[in-house]
C-alpha cells in the first residue's frame, strides 16, 4: 500500500498516544511486521501531563485527559528513536507544539533524523490564539504546517480534529502549506460529570473521546476529505478494531488505517490485522487492498 | 536494603478457568496459564479483558498465587471483588470458561536480601497478593508477621491461611468483627514495636498505602507499597495510570502498570496524587 | 425547572425527531406530563426526506439519514398543534430553512400561534454559503437567529451542531442575536460503508449520530456553553437515557433535558426519567433540581 | 372490496417467556402477553428489547399467532429467523426469561367483506403471519388457499400447519426440497388460475410483493402485502422505516410500523423504494 511516497508492506500503523514507545507491545509481537509505528507526540520539552484520573471508561469508547506526557524531543530522539530504527520499524515522528515557532523548532530538531515521516498533531490549543485549537482554523494549520514542512524532507502528515464544520477545508489549507497528506480523526471533545459529586471524572476536566463509538464520524471525515482530494494521501483512525474497519476507512479514502484504543483492549490488536487482511482479501478475490481505496458507492 | 526484583516479559493468551471459589466476600478465580504461572513473582498482576458487557478495557488484578505443578499444569489465583460491571462480568465466569489473560505484568515485591522481619499490611483484597509474597518470603526462611484490615470479617482476605503464613497474625476491621475494631494504620506501630521488622510491604487502599508509608518513614523503615491508580491499557502504552513518582533527582510520573505496581513507599509523592495544581499538561481535552 | 421565562414542572422535554406528532407515544403514557413537547423540525414546504435505509446501528448509537421529511409548517400548524395544546401539552415548534429567508417565513407563520417557545434548528446547511451549516458560523447563526427573534413574541431556542471548533463562541453570537437560549446537541455528522459491497449503508451517504455514544460530546458542549454564559437557558441533549445522565446534563448547565433516541428503545423513556428523578433528588437530600445546575467541580 | 382492519392502541411490558420451540429453521417463541394477546390482529407486529448485546433499539416481528385462554391467560407467538446480534440473542431466550414486548403494532390485514376465496403467498418467515391470518379468515368461513416458498424445505415454515389450514395447499423451494423447485411467483400464475382467489396476503422479502403485487395487478386481483423496512423504533416516531406510497392523488411515505406493516400492495411504489433519485432531504447528515 502507497502512502504518498512512502511504500507500506501493510496500511496497519499504529494512532499516536497509544503505542508509548514501541518497546512496551514489542514484547507481544513484532512490531516491525507494521506498516509504520507513529510515535507519541513529542513537545519542545519534558511534560509530566495532567492530574490523574486520566480516563473513564464511555459507551462503546474513553475518554482520556493524559496532557501530553512526553520525555521531550530530545530525549525520544536519543532513546527511543535509534531502538526502533534498530529493531527495523518504520518510524514516523509525531510532534505537538503551543506556538507556530514551536512546531518550527521541533521540525528543526527532526531534519536529517532517520525518520519515514512526521506527523504533525495540530489539534492542540495555539496560546497566541486564544487556545484555539490549530486544527480549527485553515490559517493557523497552514502557518503550522507551512513552519514543518518547509524545514523537512519526509513526508509531513497533518493529525486534524474533527471538532470542526468542515474538515476538508482544513485537509485542503494543509496540503496547500505543503503537507504530504493528513492523519483524520483525533478524538473529539468530550466531558464526564459524576453526577453524584459533581465532579468531573477526569483530572483534566475536558479529556478526548477515542473508541468505538466515534467510529462513524471518523469514516464521515476521511470520506469528506478523500471526496475533496482523492490524491492526498490520509491515514484513517478512529474506533478501529476489526478488519472490516479497515476496509471501511479504506473505501472511505484512506491510505493507512491506524490503531488506537483497539491496543488496551487487546495488545495484539494492531498485529492481528496485519495478519487476517492478506486473508480476508484473498477470500474475497481482491489482489490489492489499494484497489478499494476510495471505493464507495450512494455517497 | 532490597534487591529490585523485575518480573519477567508478559504473555497474552486465552485462558480456561478451572476453579471459582467464594473466599469471604471475594471470589477466587484460578486460571490455567502454566507459561505465566512460572514467571509470575509476588506483586505482580496480569490483566483481564471483560466480554460480553458494554465495557472496553482490560481489568487488571493482583495475582494472588500460582501454582506451578500439580495435575492442571500451572494456574494462577485472582481475587476480585464485585465493583462495577467488569468484575461483576468475571464473577460469573465458571470452570471451563474461558478469558484472555495479560500477564505477568509490572515490578514484584523485592525480596530482602538480609535475613529480616517482614511485615504484611493488608486491606481488604490487597491482602491476597500478600499472602502470595509471604509464602515466597518463607521460602527463603524469613520471619513474616501479618496485618491484615478490612471494613469487616467477611472482608479480611483469608484470615486463616494469614494465620498459617505469619509468625504474628494480627487483623482489624471497622465494625470489630473480626480482630481489633479499628483500621491497620491505629494498629502499624504497636504491631512494628513488637515484631521488629526490618522492610514492610503493604497493598490496599491509596489512602492505607500512604499512611504506612509514613509510620514507616518515621520510623526509617523501607516500605514497598502496590499501588492502584485507573488503567485503560495495562500494559504501559497509554500513560492513564501515572503516579508521581521521585527517582534520583527528579520527579516524574511513573506508570503503575509497568513501572509499578509495586514501588517504593517513600518515593511516592502521596500529596501530589491527583493533585490539579501539579499539572504541566494542556488545556483539556489534550490527550 | 426554570428554562428562561418558562417555568416547566420537570426539566424533561422530547428531541425534535424523535417524538413525532406526540400522538404516536401518547398511547403509551400520558405525555402532559412531560415539561414540554419539541416537535419534529418543520420547514416552509412538505418534504419527503431521503431515500431508505434511513439508519444504521452503530456501537451504542445509531446513525439516522431521515432528511427533514415532514409534512409542512401549514400542516403541523393545521393538524399537529392544535392536538398537542387541546392535549394539555407545552409545545415547542421546531424549524429548519435552507436560507435565511425560510428561517423569516417559518417565524411569521409561527407569529401569534399557542406555542410555548420555538427551536430553530439550524443544524442545517446554508444553500446560499455553499452548503455550509448555519451554526458552524457566527455570522449566520446570527441572521438566522435574529430574523426569527425579531419577529416571535416567546422564547427562541437556537440548536447547535456539535461539528464546530467553538461551540460556545457560535452559542454568545445566537444569544446576541436575541436567542433566549440554546438547545445543544444535535447529532454528529457519520458515515458507515458496507466493507463488502463498498455501498454507503444510507440512502443519504453520510448521517447524524445520536445515541450513548455521543454523550460525553454533549456534556462537554453544554459545559463549554455554560461557563462561557452561566444565564444562558440551555436545553441539553444526546445520549440521555438514565436519571444520572439528567442530572449529569444539569450539572453541566443544562436548564432543561430532552430525551431522543432513548425513546426508540422504549418509548416510555421519557416519562421513566419523569417519574424517577424526584425520587433520586429526594434520597440525597436535594429539594430542586436547579440547585444543582452547574455544580461541577475539578474543570 | 375489503374492510379496512385498524389494530387497537399498542401496550408495552415486561412478558415472560413461556416456551421456545425450533420449527426448522425457525426460533418458535411463545410470550405471556394476555392484554396484546386479547388486541391483536393478523398482520401487526410487535417489537421486543434485545438487551445484553452491544445493541440499542428494538427488533419488530410479525405475530405468528395467539392464544386467548387457556391455562397460561393469553400468549402471543414470534416466529424469528437469526441474521444478527440481535435475533441471536432473542434466540438465546428461554422460559421464564423476561422480555420486554411493545405490541400490536401497525396495521392488520384487512378481512375481506365478500365470500371470497383468499390466497395466502408466503415467503420464509412470512409465511408465519399468514397462517394464523388463515385462521382467521377460516373463522369467517372462507376459503384459504396457500403457496409458500423458501430456499429450501427447512425454510418453509410449519408446511405440515399449511396444509391443515388450506384447502390447497403448494410449496416451492428453491433446492427442490419441497414442493416445486423455483420461487412463489413462477408458480403464482399458475395457482390463482386454480383457485381463482379473490384477494391475495402476502408476506416475505420485498422483491417477492413486488413480483406478487405486479401479477396481482395484471389479473385484477387485490393484494395486500406486509412490508419490510428497517426500523428504528417501531412505534412510528422516527421515520426511518417510510415507504413510498401512492394515497389519494399523492404519493407519500408512509411509516411501515404503524401505517403499514400492513399495505395495498398496488398503491406501493415499488420502483420508488430506496430510489436515490427521489429524494427531497437536505444534503447527508440532516436528520
Ligand atoms: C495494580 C492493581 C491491582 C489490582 N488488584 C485487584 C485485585 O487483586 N482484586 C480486585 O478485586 N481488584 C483489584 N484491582 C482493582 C480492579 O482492577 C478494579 O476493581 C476493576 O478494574 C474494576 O472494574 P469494574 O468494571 O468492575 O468497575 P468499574 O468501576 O465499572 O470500572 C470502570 C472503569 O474504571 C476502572 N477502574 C475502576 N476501579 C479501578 C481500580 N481500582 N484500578 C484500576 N482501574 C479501575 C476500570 O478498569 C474501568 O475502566 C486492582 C487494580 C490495580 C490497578
Ligand atoms: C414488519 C416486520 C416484520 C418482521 N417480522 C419478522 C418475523 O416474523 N420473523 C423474523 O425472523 N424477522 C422478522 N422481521 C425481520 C427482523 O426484524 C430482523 O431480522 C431483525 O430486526 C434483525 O435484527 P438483528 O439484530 O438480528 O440483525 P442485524 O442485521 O444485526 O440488525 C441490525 C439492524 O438492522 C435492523 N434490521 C435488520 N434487518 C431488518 C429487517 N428485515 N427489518 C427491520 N429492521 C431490520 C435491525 O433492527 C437493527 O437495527 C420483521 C421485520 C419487519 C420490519
Ligand atoms: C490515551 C490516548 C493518548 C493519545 N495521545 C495522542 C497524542 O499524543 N498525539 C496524537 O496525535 N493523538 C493522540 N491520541 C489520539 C489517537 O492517536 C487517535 O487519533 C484517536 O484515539 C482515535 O483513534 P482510536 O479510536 O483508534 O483510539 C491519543 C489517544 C488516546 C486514547
Ligand atoms: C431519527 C432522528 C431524527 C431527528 N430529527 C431532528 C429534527 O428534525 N430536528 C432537530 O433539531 N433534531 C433532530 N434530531 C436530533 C435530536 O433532536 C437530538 O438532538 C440528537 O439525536 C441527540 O440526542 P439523542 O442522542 O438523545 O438522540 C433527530 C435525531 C434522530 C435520531
Ligand atoms: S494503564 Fe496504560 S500505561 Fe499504565
Ligand atoms: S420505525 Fe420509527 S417510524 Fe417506523
Amino acid at each position: 500500500m502507497r502512502l504518498g511516497r512512502l511504500e507500506l508492506p501493510t496500511p496497519i500503523v499504529t494512532a499516536s498516544g497509544c503505542f508509548a514507545s514501541g518497546r512496551e507491545i514489542d514484547r507481544f509481537f513484532d512490531i516491525s511486521r507494521l506498516g509504520a509505528v507513529v510515535a507519541k507526540s513529542v513537545t519542545l520539552e519534558p511534560r509530566s501531563g495532567l492530574p490523574t484520573p486520566r480516563m473513564v471508561e464511555t459507551e462503546r469508547g474513553m475518554l482520556n485527559a493524559i496532557g501530553l506526557q512526553n520525555p521531550g524531543v530530545d530525549a525520544w530522539l536519543a532513546d527511543d528513536l535509534p531502538w526502533l530504527v534498530d529493531r527495523g520499524v518504520r518510524p514516523i515522528a509525531s510532534i505537538a507544539g503551543s506556538t507556530v515557532r514551536e512546531y518550527r523548532q521541533l521540525a528543526e530538531k527532526l531534519r536529517g533524523q532517520p525518520i519515514a515521516a512526521v506527523e504533525a498533531n495540530i489539534s492542540c490549543p495555539n496560546v497566541e490564539d486564544r487556545g484555539t485549537i490549530f486544527a480549527c482554523r485553515p490559517e493557523a494549520t497552514a502557518e503550522a504546517i507551512g513552519q514543518v514542512t518547509r524545514l523537512l524532507g519526509v513526508p509531513v502528515f497533518a493529525k486534524l480534529t474533527p471538532d470542526v464544520g468542515d474538515i476538508a477545508e482544513i485537509a485542503l489549507a494543509a496540503r496547500d502549506a505543503g503537507a504530504a497528506g493528513v492523519s483524520l480523526i483525533n478524538t473529539l471533545l468530550g466531558m464526564a460529570i459524576d453526577p453524584e459529586t459533581g465532579e468531573t471524572v477526569l483530572g483534566g476536566g475536558t479529556g478526548g473521546l477515542s473508541g468505538p463509538a466515534i467510529k462513524p464520524v471518523a469514516v464521515a471525515a476521511i470520506h469528506s476529505v478523500h471526496r475533496a482530494d482523492p490524491d492526498l494521501p490520509v491515514i484513517g483512525m478512529g474506533g478501529v478494531r476489526t478488519v472490516e474497519d479497515v476496509v471501511e476507512f479504506v473505501r472511505a479514502g484512506a491510505s493507512a488505517v491506524a490503531v488506537g484504543t483497539a491496543t488496551f483492549a487487546d495488545p495484539a490488536a494492531a498485529f492481528r490485522l496485519v495478519e487476517q487482511l492478506p486473508r480476508w482479501l484473498a477470500d474475497r478475490g481482491h489482489a490489492r487492498l489499494c484497489d478499494l481505496r476510495g471505493q464507495v458507492s450512494g455517497a | 536494603m532490597v534487591s529490585d526484583a523485575r518480573g519477567q516479559e508478559p504473555l497474552q493468551s486465552t485462558c480456561e478457568v478451572l476453579a471459582h471459589r467464594h473466599v469471604g466476600a471475594y471470589h477466587l478465580l484460578t486460571i490455567v496459564a502454566p507459561e505465566m504461572a512460572a514467571r509470575t513473582a509476588p506483586g505482580q498482576m496480569v490483566s483481564l479483558g471483560v466480554g460480553g458487557s458494554g465495557t472496553l478495557l482490560r481489568r487488571p488484578f493482583s495475582v494472588a498465587g500460582v501454582s506451578r505443578h500439580g495435575p492442571w499444569a500451572g494456574t494462577i489465583d485472582i481475587v476480585l471483588e464485585v465493583v462495577g460491571e467488569g468484575t461483576a462480568w468475571l464473577a460469573r465466569r465458571s470452570k471451563h470458561d474461558a478469558v484472555d489473560v495479560v500477564g505477568p505484568l509490572g515490578r514484584a515485591f523485592p525480596v530482602p536480601a538480609q535475613p529480616v522481619t517482614c511485615l504484611l499490611v493488608g486491606g481488604g483484597y490487597g491482602a491476597a497478593p500478600l499472602l502470595f509474597l509471604g509464602e515466597r518470603l518463607r521460602q527463603e526462611n524469613l520471619r513474616v508477621d501479618v496485618l491484615f484490615g478490612a471494613a469487616n470479617a467477611d472482608r479480611v482476605y483469608n484470615s486463616i491461611e494469614a494465620k498459617r503464613t505469619a509468625t504474628a497474625a494480627m487483623f482489624t476491621t471497622e465494625d470489630g468483627s473480626l480482630g481489633h475494631k479499628g483500621r491497620v494504620t491505629d494498629r502499624l506501630d504497636d504491631v512494628l514495636d513488637r515484631s521488629g521488622a526490618g522492610v514492610v510491604y503493604a497493598c490496599g487502599p491509596m489512602g492505607m498505602l500512604a499512611a504506612v508509608t509514613q509510620v514507616a518513614r518515621a520510623r526509617r523503615v523501607p516500605v514497598q507499597v502496590s499501588v492502584e491508580e485507573d488503567m485503560a491499557c495495562t500494559t504501559g502504552v497509554c500513560m492513564t495510570c501515572v503516579i508521581p513518582y521521585r527517582t534520583r533527582d527528579e520527579v516524574r510520573n511513573v506508570r503503575a502498570c509497568i513501572e509499578g505496581p509495586v514501588l517504593d513507599g517513600k518515593r511516592v509523592m502521596w500529596d501530589r496524587i491527583r493533585d490539579p495544581s501539579m499539572s504541566d499538561g494542556g488545556p483539556g481535552g489534550e490527550t
